[in-house]
C-alpha cells in the first residue's frame, strides 16, 4: 500500500511539474526579433484532418519566410501551437495563453470564433476567420477586429447558386435572367445540425424567394455518421436536382456513399469548402468520383511558392507535416492564410517601419491589404490564391469562389472562378451586422 | 394470551404466489400490542414472505392487512407503511454500507425529520436543532446497544455480529409501533445470541416495543416469546404459547418429518 | 504528530457535527479560503486566474452536482453537460433579454436547469443502473436539439450566444479577470457550503441510503420517488449554475458544442477519479480534468521542435488516458480516498502503528 | 407505400450495423459486467490496423491483413485484462467503466500516433451500387454486411452454446464465484471474452470503416449503439440484434415521416425516446436479465 501511495504522490508531483515547467520552456537563443504567432490547432479528434492540415500549411509558410531570412530580412516568425481539440473552452484557454504575445489569430472553429470576437475586440487582437465564423463580421464598421478575408459563407452560397444556374445553362453574365434558369429547381441543403451548419439557411431561403428555386433543409444530427434517412428523402421523395453538402468532418464523406447507394449522381452534389478536401472524398472511394466542391484557393503543388517550400523547408527536413500532405486542400488553405498574414505584415511595415507589429498595427495592415494579380504572380501563387482588397469597412476583401471536382484520386480545379453577388450579400451583411450592433450597443465606426 | 385485546396488526387470509409456487396459502395471524411473537417454520415455509407482506415490500394476491384497526390499501408504498410505524431488520443484512454506523442508525429517524431542503442547505436554526435533537435520541440507542466505540466506523467494515446490532439499532431508532426482526440471531455464537436476546427482551420490556420475529433457534424462541405461529409450506399449521407449540404433533411432524411417525 | 483527534474533546453534539471536527482540518480549510480569496487574485497572473482557476471552480461545482446524483444518490447520469447548457442559455436569457440582475440570473439559470433536470429524472423512478445511465443520454441529445432548433432559446444566432457585459447590482462592471474571479469564487463557496450541508444532513443520508440499498431505504421510510427527484433537481441546479458561470465568467460565449456528450463523459470521469460521494473528490477530479490537459499540452509544447506536432497531440490523449487508468488502479475509490489514506498515516506519525 | 418500405428496409439494414457494435458491448458486459466505453475505440484501432496492414508498404492480402488485425486486437485484449482489469477485479462496476474510458483515450492516442489522424479510405471491393428488389432500392454493400452480421451472430451463438470454452464463459457470466469454484480461471475467461469482443470490434470497424472511412469518427458508432443496448438488454445477444433492427427502423422512419414536422434532425434522440418507452414497460430491456432483489 505504501508503495502504491508513494507512486501516487510521485504522479501528483509530476502533474504539478508539468504545469510549472510550461510557459518558460522556450529558450531565448535567436538574435533577430520575432513576430510571435499563436496557432490554435486541433490535431486530434474527429476534425483532425482539417486542423492539422491548416496549421501545418501556415507553419510551413512561416518556415519558408524564416528560411529566406525573415520578414523583410529583419524579423523572424516565431510560432507556438496550442491544441484546442476543436473544443471552445480549450480554444479560449489557448487564446489567453498567447494573447499577450500575438497580434492576430486564426480561431479555426466557428465556436471559438464566436467566443473570441468580444475578447479580440477588447484585447486589440485581430481575429481572422477565413471562410468560417460569422459572415456578417465582414462589416468592419461593427466588427473592427474581425476579418473574414478572403471570403465568407454567404458569398460562397450566392456563388454556389450562380454556379448551379450556369450548370443549368445560364451564361454567367446577365443577373437579370438568372431566375429563368433557377426557377423550379429543387435544391436540398444537407447540413450538419450545429450552428455552423445552420448558418446558411437564411441566405438560401432569401435567395430562393428572390430567384424562384425551391430549397429544403435536411439537418443531419451531429456527428452525422448516419444519413440514410436524409438521403432516402432527398433522392426518393423530394427528388432534388442539386444537393449542397454543408457538413464537416466525417459527415462530408457519408453523403457521397449514400448518393452512390441510391444512384444519385455525384455530379449534382456541391460541397462547402470544408467538405472539399482529400480527407473528405478519399474515404468514399469510387463513390466520390465526380463530386464537386467549392474552395477559395487552388489545390495541388504546382505553384512556384509551394515548390520552394518543398525545396527549402522539406529539403532541410523542417517540414511540419507528412510530406504527402503538402499541396492538399487544408494544407494550401493554411498556406494561403500564412501568405495573407504575411502580406498584411508587409503592408503594415511599410507604414510603421520594419519591426514586430502590435495588433493595432497589424489591423492597419489588414485593412489596407491590397493583393493584386501582379503581386500574386510575384509571390509565386498564381492560381493558388485570389486577389484581395480590404478597406476599413469591407473586411472580406475578395469573395471569389473556386470550383473543383474529384476525379477519383485527387481534386481537379474546374477553372471556374465565380464572384458572388456582392451587393446582395453586402446588403444582408450590413443588415445582420446592424442588428448585432444594436443588440450589443456597439457604436458604428465612422472612419479608419 | 389476552385474546380480548384488539390486535395491533391482523393479517387475514393472505395468499401470495410467485410464478406457480404458492408461497403463502390462506394464512391469518394477529400481533397484539406489547407482545413478542415468533414466526417459525422450516426453510421455505414462507416466514420472510409474511414479513415482507406485513411491511408492504410484497403485495398479497388475496387477503387483507389491518393495522391499528384500519384496513391497509394495497397500493400503499412501503415508506408510507414505515411512517405508520412498522420497522424491520433483514435476514441477509441490508445495511447502508457506504455510511457509518451512526449514519445508519440516524437513517432510522428519517421519517421523523421534517426540515425542508432549504433549511438543510443553510443548516441553521430549525435544521440544526432538529439534527441535534435526533442525534441525542440516536445516542440513547447507541448506548442501549453498547456500540459507542464503532459510531464512526463505516458499516461495511464492521464484523457480522455488530452489523446485525447496528441494523437492530436502525430499526429501533424509528421508534416503531411494530418491530419485525428477520432472524436477528442467524449465524451468531451463543454469547452473541444471548446479547441480542437480551436487547430484544429489553426493547420489549423497557422500551415497550411490540415485536414479531423469525428465528430458527428454538431455545431462544421458547425462552423469550409470548406466542408462536408456525408455518409450513405456506400454510399456518399451529399457533399458541411456547408450551402449546412444544407439544403440537403437527409441528413436530413438520420439523422432524413423516418418518418419525 | 499534530494531526490528532485525541485531546480534542467535543462537549456538544453541535461541535461533533461540524464540517471539520478536527482543528487542523479547520485551519487547513481557512488557509485554503485565504489562498483563494487573497493569494490567488493578488499574486497570480491573469492567465492563471481565467484559464485555470475559474474553469476549475466552475467544473468543481458541476462535478459536485453530478456527485450528488451519482456519488450520493447512486443515479448515474452521463448526459449532465446538457444541463450546464440549459443553465448557460437560461441565465443568458434572464440577464441579457429579461434584464434580471446578474446573480439572480445565474441562480435562475440553475433553477430552470433544475426544473428540466427533474423532468429528465422521472425515468429514474423505474430504471436502474447502467440502463438509467444510458437513458440519461436522452437528455443530452434532446436538449442539444432543442437549443439548436428553437430559435427563441438562443436568440436566433444559430444556438450561439455571447455573454453580455456584466454589471453587479446594475452598476458595478465586472470587466476584469479578478472581478469575474471573485464572482465565481463567492458563488462557488456559498453553493458548495450549502451542498456540503445537504449531503451531511438527513437528505444526504437518505440519498446514500438509496444508493446503498434502495429497498431498505424505502422500508425505513425514505420516499424514493421524492428523494431521487430532489437529487436530480439539486444536481442539475449545480450543473446549471456551473454552465452559466462558464458562459459568463470563463468562455464569454456559449454554443452547444461546448456542452457536448464528451463533456458529460469528462464530468463522469471527474467524480470517479476524484472520488464518488465526497465533496473533496469533486474538487480533485475537476482539478485533474481541467488542469491536466492544459498542463500536458504546455509541457509537451516545449518538445515542439523535436517531436512532430501530430504525434504530440496524440501523446496528450495517451498520457491522459494512462493517468486515468493509473489513478484508478492505485486508488479505485478516487483521489479523495488517497487523501484520507495520507491523513490516516499522518494521524499515526511518527509511529507506524 | 413503396417509399415507406424502402425506408423500413434501409432502416433495418442500418440496424444490423448498430447491432454489430452493440454485440461487442454485450459480450463484455455478459462476461465481466464491465460496461466497455472503449468499444468504439477498439473498432477504430482495428480499422486503423487493418488499413495499416493493407497500405502500400506492407500490401498484405486481405485475409492475412484481417488475421494480423485480429492478432493485434488479441494483444490488446491481453493488455487490457492483465494491466487494467486484473488490479480492479471485484471493484464496483463504475470504476471499471471509468477505467475503460481511460483505455479508450489510450487506444485513440496510440492508434492515431502510429497511423496518423487523417481519414483513410478502406475499400474491400464490394460494389456500393443500388439494386432493385421488388421496387425497393437496396445496396449490395448493405446486403453483404447484413450477411456478415448474420454469420457472426450464428458463429457467436455456436461458440457460446456448443464449444467447451463458450460454455465456460457462460458459466462465468452467470456467477463469478461459482465459476471460480469449479475451476474456471476468471482472468482467462475475461481474456477470451475480450478477444472475441476484439473480433467483433474488427468486424464492426471494417463494416463502418468502409462506410465512413477509417478515422476518429469511428468511435462515435459506439454512441449510436447505446440505445440499442438498453432496448435489447445489456446482456442479451439476441436482444442486441432485435433492438438494432428496432432502432434502425425506428430512427429512419421517425426522421423521414416525423422529422419534417418538427424541424428534422431528430434521429439522434429518437432511439432514446424509443428506449425510454421500452424501459418503462421492461426496465431491463426486452431480453435483459432481470435483477431480482432478495430480502
Amino acid at each position: 500500500m505504501a508503495r502504491k501511495l508513494l507512486s501516487g504522490i510521485v504522479a501528483l508531483i509530476l502533474v504539478a511539474g508539468f504545469i510549472m515547467i510550461s510557459g518558460q520552456a522556450m529558450a531565448a537563443e535567436e538574435k533577430k526579433p520575432e513576430q510571435f504567432v499563436g496557432i490554435l490547432a486541433y490535431r486530434t479528434g474527429p476534425f483532425a484532418a482539417g486542423g492539422s492540415g491548416f496549421s501545418s500549411g501556415m507553419e510551413d509558410f512561416m518556415a519558408l519566410i524564416n528560411a529566406r531570412g525573415g520578414i523583410n530580412g529583419k524579423i523572424m516568425y516565431k510560432w507556438e501551437e496550442c491544441e484546442t481539440a476543436y473544443n471552445t473552452a480549450r480554444g479560449v484557454e489557448c487564446y489567453n495563453r498567447f494573447k499577450d504575445k500575438m497580434a492576430y489569430v486564426h480561431p479555426l472553429s466557428t465556436g471559438i470564433t464566436y467566443a473570441l470576437i468580444p475578447k479580440g475586440t477588447e484585447d486589440k487582437i485581430v481575429i481572422i476567420s477565413s471562410g468560417y465564423g460569422r459572415a456578417d463580421a465582414s462589416d468592419g464598421r461593427v466588427f473592427p477586429w474581425v476579418f473574414t478575408t478572403p471570403t465568407n459563407y454567404w458569398s460562397q452560397n450566392t456563388a454556389k447558386i450562380k454556379w448551379i444556374a450556369m450548370k443549368e445553362g445560364w451564361d454567367g453574365k446577365d443577373m437579370a435572367n438568372i431566375g429563368k434558369y433557377l426557377k423550379g429547381l429543387k435544391i436540398a441543403n444537407l447540413h450538419i445540425d450545429v450552428p455552423y451548419g445552420q448558418e446558411t439557411k437564411p441566405i438560401l431561403d432569401s435567395m430562393s424567394e428572390k430567384f424562384g428555386f425551391k430549397v429544403r433543409h435536411f439537418p443531419v444530427p451531429w456527428p452525422g455518421i448516419d444519413q440514410k434517412a436524409q438521403w432516402l428523402d432527398i433522392a426518393r421523395r423530394y427528388k432534388a436536382d442539386w444537393v449542397i453538402n454543408r457538413n464537416w468532418g466525417v459527415s462530408c464523406t457519408i453523403p457521397l456513399k449514400e448518393a452512390a447507394r441510391l444512384g444519385f449522381p455525384r455530379e449534382k452534389i456541391l460541397g462547402v469548402w470544408w467538405c472539399g478536401a482529400e480527407e473528405d472524398a478519399m474515404p468514399a472511394g469510387p463513390a466520390a468520383k465526380g463530386y464537386y466542391s467549392t474552395n477559395f484557393h487552388g489545390v495541388g503543388r504546382d505553384f512556384p511558392i509551394i515548390q520552394e517550400v518543398v525545396d527549402k523547408v522539406y529539403g532541410a527536413m523542417k517540414g511540419n507535416i507528412a510530406f504527402t500532405r503538402v499541396g492538399t486542400v487544408y494544407y494550401n488553405r493554411g498556406f494561403i492564410a500564412g501568405i495573407l498574414n504575411h502580406e498584411a505584415i508587409l503592408t503594415a511595415q511599410k507604414k510603421f517601419g520594419i519591426k514586430v507589429l502590435t495588433g493595432e498595427e497589424f489591423r492597419w495592415g489588414m485593412e489596407n491589404l491590397n493583393v493584386t494579380v501582379e503581386r500574386i504572380k510575384e509571390i509565386g501563387a498564381e492560381g493558388l490564391m485570389q486577389p484581395m482588397h480590404n478597406t476599413w469597412q469591407d473586411h472580406e476583401g475578395g469573395g471569389v469562389v473556386f470550383y473543383q471536382q474529384w476525379d477519383g484520386e485527387k481534386w481537379v480545379s474546374t477553372g471556374e472562378v465565380i464572384t458572388p453577388m456582392r451587393e446582395y450579400v453586402r446588403g444582408l451583411i450590413e443588415k445582420s451586422a446592424a442588428k448585432y450592433a444594436k443588440e450589443k450597443g456597439i457604436k458604428l465606426r465612422t472612419g479608419p | 394470551m389476552n385474546e380480548k385485546k384488539e390486535p395491533l396488526l391482523r393479517a387475514e387470509n393472505i395468499h401470495i404466489s410467485f410464478g406457480g409456487l404458492k408461497a403463502l396459502n390462506d394464512v391469518s395471524l394477529e400481533i397484539y400490542p406489547g407482545e413478542i411473537m415468533a414466526i417459525i417454520g422450516p426453510n421455505g415455509a414462507g416466514k420472510t414472505t409474511m414479513l415482507n407482506i406485513i411491511n408492504g415490500f410484497y403485495k398479497q394476491d388475496e387477503g387483507r392487512i389491518i393495522f391499528e384497526g384500519k384496513k391497509r390499501s394495497k397500493k400503499m408504498k412501503p415508506n408510507r407503511i414505515a411512517a405508520q410505524g412498522i420497522a424491520r431488520t433483514f435476514q441477509n443484512l441490508a445495511l447502508f454500507r457506504g455510511m457509518s454506523a451512526l449514519g445508519n442508525i440516524m437513517m432510522g429517524r428519517t421519517m421523523k425529520m421534517h426540515a425542508n431542503i432549504f433549511s438543510q442547505a443553510l443548516y441553521w436554526r430549525f435544521s440544526q436543532k432538529e439534527e441535534i435533537e435526533h442525534r441525542k435520541a440516536v445516542e440513547h440507542i447507541i448506548d442501549f446497544l453498547q456500540i459507542q466505540n464503532i459510531r464512526r466506523t463505516p458499516a461495511s467494515t464492521l464484523p457480522y455480529g455488530l452489523q446485525k446490532r447496528v441494523e437492530l439499532g436502525r430499526a429501533l431508532a424509528a421508534e416503531p409501533k411494530l418491530l419485525l426482526l428477520d432472524e436477528p440471531m442467524a449465524g451468531m455464537n451463543l454469547e452473541e445470541k444471548e446479547d441480542i436476546a437480551r436487547y430484544v427482551l429489553d426493547a420489549n420490556e423497557e422500551l415497550g416495543y411490540t415485536i414479531a420475529l423469525i428465528e430458527h433457534d428454538m431455545g431462544v424462541v421458547m425462552d423469550i416469546c409470548d406466542r408462536i405461529v408456525v408455518l409450513d409450506f405456506g400454510n399456518k399449521i399451529a399457533e399458541g404459547t411456547p408450551e402449546e407449540i412444544k407439544s403440537n404433533q403437527k409441528v413436530i411432524k413438520a420439523y422432524l418429518g413423516e418418518a418419525e411417525n | 504528530m499534530f494531526y490528532r483527534e485525541c485531546s480534542n474533546f467535543k462537549d456538544s453534539y453541535a461541535s461533533d457535527m461540524a464540517i471539520f471536527p478536527i482543528p487542523l482540518d479547520r485551519w487547513g480549510f481557512i488557509f485554503m479560503l485565504f489562498m483563494a480569496f487573497v493569494v490567488v487574485p493578488l499574486f497570480t497572473s491573469e492567465y492563471f486566474i481565467t484559464n485555470i482557476i475559474i474553469p476549475f471552480y466552475c467544473f468543481a461545482l458541476a462535478a459536485f452536482g453530478l456527485n450528488v446524483l451519482a456519488g450520493y444518490a447512486g443515479q448515474i447520469s452521463i448526459g449532465h453537460a446538457a444541463f450546464m447548457a440549459v443553465g448557460a442559455y437560461a441565465s443568458f436569457n434572464l440577464y441579457g433579454r429579461l434584464g434580471l440582475p446578474l446573480v439572480p440570473s445565474i441562480l435562475g439559470g440553475g433553477l430552470i436547469s433544475a426544473a428540466v433536470g427533474t423532468i429528465f429524472g422521472l425515468p429514474s423512478l423505474r430504471i436502474k443502473g447502467f440502463y438509467l445511465a444510458i437513458s440519461t443520454l436522452a437528455s443530452q441529445f434532446i436538449i442539444e436539439w432543442v437549443i439548436v432548433h428553437w430559435k427563441w432559446v438562443s436568440g436566433g444566432v444559430f444556438g450561439t450566444i455571447e455573454a453580455p457585459k456584466m454589471f453587479l447590482f446594475g452598476f458595478i462592471p465586472l470587466d476584469t479577470a479578478v472581478k469575474k474571479y471573485y464572482l465565481t469564487l463567492c458563488l462557488m463557496t456559498v453553493l458548495m457550503t450549502f451542498g456540503k450541508n445537504l449531503v451531511r444532513g438527513q437528505l444526504g443520508r437518505n440519498w446514500m441510503a438509496i444508493r446503498d440499498v434502495d429497498f431498505a431505504a424505502e422500508i425505513i421510510g425514505v420516499n424514493l420517488y421524492r428523494d431521487k427527484l430532489i437529487a436530480f433537481a439539486v444536481s442539475t441546479f449545480y450543473a446549471g449554475v456551473a454552465g452559466a458561470l462558464i458562459c459568463f465568467t470563463y468562455v464569454g460565449a456559449a454554443n452547444i458544442e461546448e456542452f457536448n456528450v464528451m463533456v458529460s463523459f469528462a464530468m463522469m470521469g471527474m467524480i470517479i477519479v476524484g472520488g464518488l460521494g465526497t465533496v473533496l473528490g469533486s474538487f480533485l477530479g475537476a482539478g485533474f480534468f481541467v488542469m491536466l490537459p492544459i498542463g500536458i499540452n504546455q509541457f509537451l509544447g516545449s518538445f515542439m521542435d523535436v517531436v512532430p506536432a501530430d504525434i504530440l497531440a496524440n501523446i496528450e490523449s495517451i498520457l491522459f488516458g494512462g493517468l486515468i487508468v493509473f489513478f484508478l488502479i492505485v486508488e479505485p475509490y478516487g483521489m479523495a480516498r488517497l487523501w484520507h489514506t495520507i491523513k490516516d498515516k499522518m494521524r499515526l506519525w511518527p509511529f507506524p502503528y | 407505400m413503396t417509399f415507406f418500405f424502402e425506408v423500413l428496409v434501409t432502416g433495418l439494414m442500418v440496424g444490423i450495423m448498430y447491432s454489430l457494435v452493440a454485440l461487442g458491448f454485450v459480450l463484455i458486459f455478459k462476461a465481466s459486467e464491465v460496461f466497455n466505453m472503449a468499444q468504439g475505440a477498439m473498432s477504430l484501432f482495428a480499422g486503423l490496423a487493418l488499413v495499416g496492414f493493407l497500405d502500400q508498404y506492407l500490401q498484405l492480402p486481405l485475409w492475412l491483413a484481417l488475421l494480423c488485425t485480429v492478432a493485434v486486437m488479441t494483444i490488446w485484449a491481453y493488455a487490457i485484462v492483465f494491466i487494467v482489469l486484473k488490479p480492479l477485479v471485484a471493484r464496483p462496476p463504475l470504476m471499471l467503466f471509468m477505467a475503460t474510458f481511460g483505455v479508450a483515450y489510450l487506444m485513440e492516442g496510440i492508434g492515431q500516433s502510429i497511423y496518423g489522424t487523417q481519414a483513410k479510405g478502406l475499400n474491400l471491393g464490394i460494389p456500393d451500387t443500388p439494386i432493385v428488389i421488388g421496387g425497393i432500392f437496396m445496396s449490395t454493400f448493405d446486403l453483404f454486411f447484413t450477411g456478415v452480421a448474420a454469420i457472426l451472430v450464428i458463429g457467436l451463438v455456436w461458440f457460446f452454446q456448443k464449444t467447451r470454452t463458450g460454455r465456460a464463459l457462460r458459466a462465468v457470466s452467470d456467477d463469478h464465484e461459482a465459476a471460480l469454484s469449479v475451476g474456471i480461471p476468471l482472468l482467462k475467461a475475461w481474456t477470451i471474452t475480450w478477444i472475441v469482443a476484439g473480433v467483433v470490434a474488427t468486424v464492426a470497424g471494417v463494416a463502418w470503416g468502409t462506410r465512413l472511412g477509417v478515422q476518429f469518427s469511428l468511435t462515435y458508432i459506439a454512441l449510436k449503439s447505446l440505445p440499442v443496448l438498453i432496448i435489447g438488454g445489456l446482456d442479451s445477444i439476441p436482444g442486441a440484434i432485435i433492438a438494432g433492427l428496432i432502432v434502425g427502423a425506428g430512427e429512419n422512419l421517425g426522421e423521414v415521416f416525423i422529422g419534417p414536422y418538427v424541424g428534422g434532425g431528430i434521429q439522434t434522440f429518437f432511439p432514446y425516446l424509443l428506449a425510454l418507452i421500452v424501459l418503462y414497460f421492461r426496465p431491463y430491456g426486452l431480453f435483459g436479465k432481470e435483477i431480482i432483489e432478495r430480502v
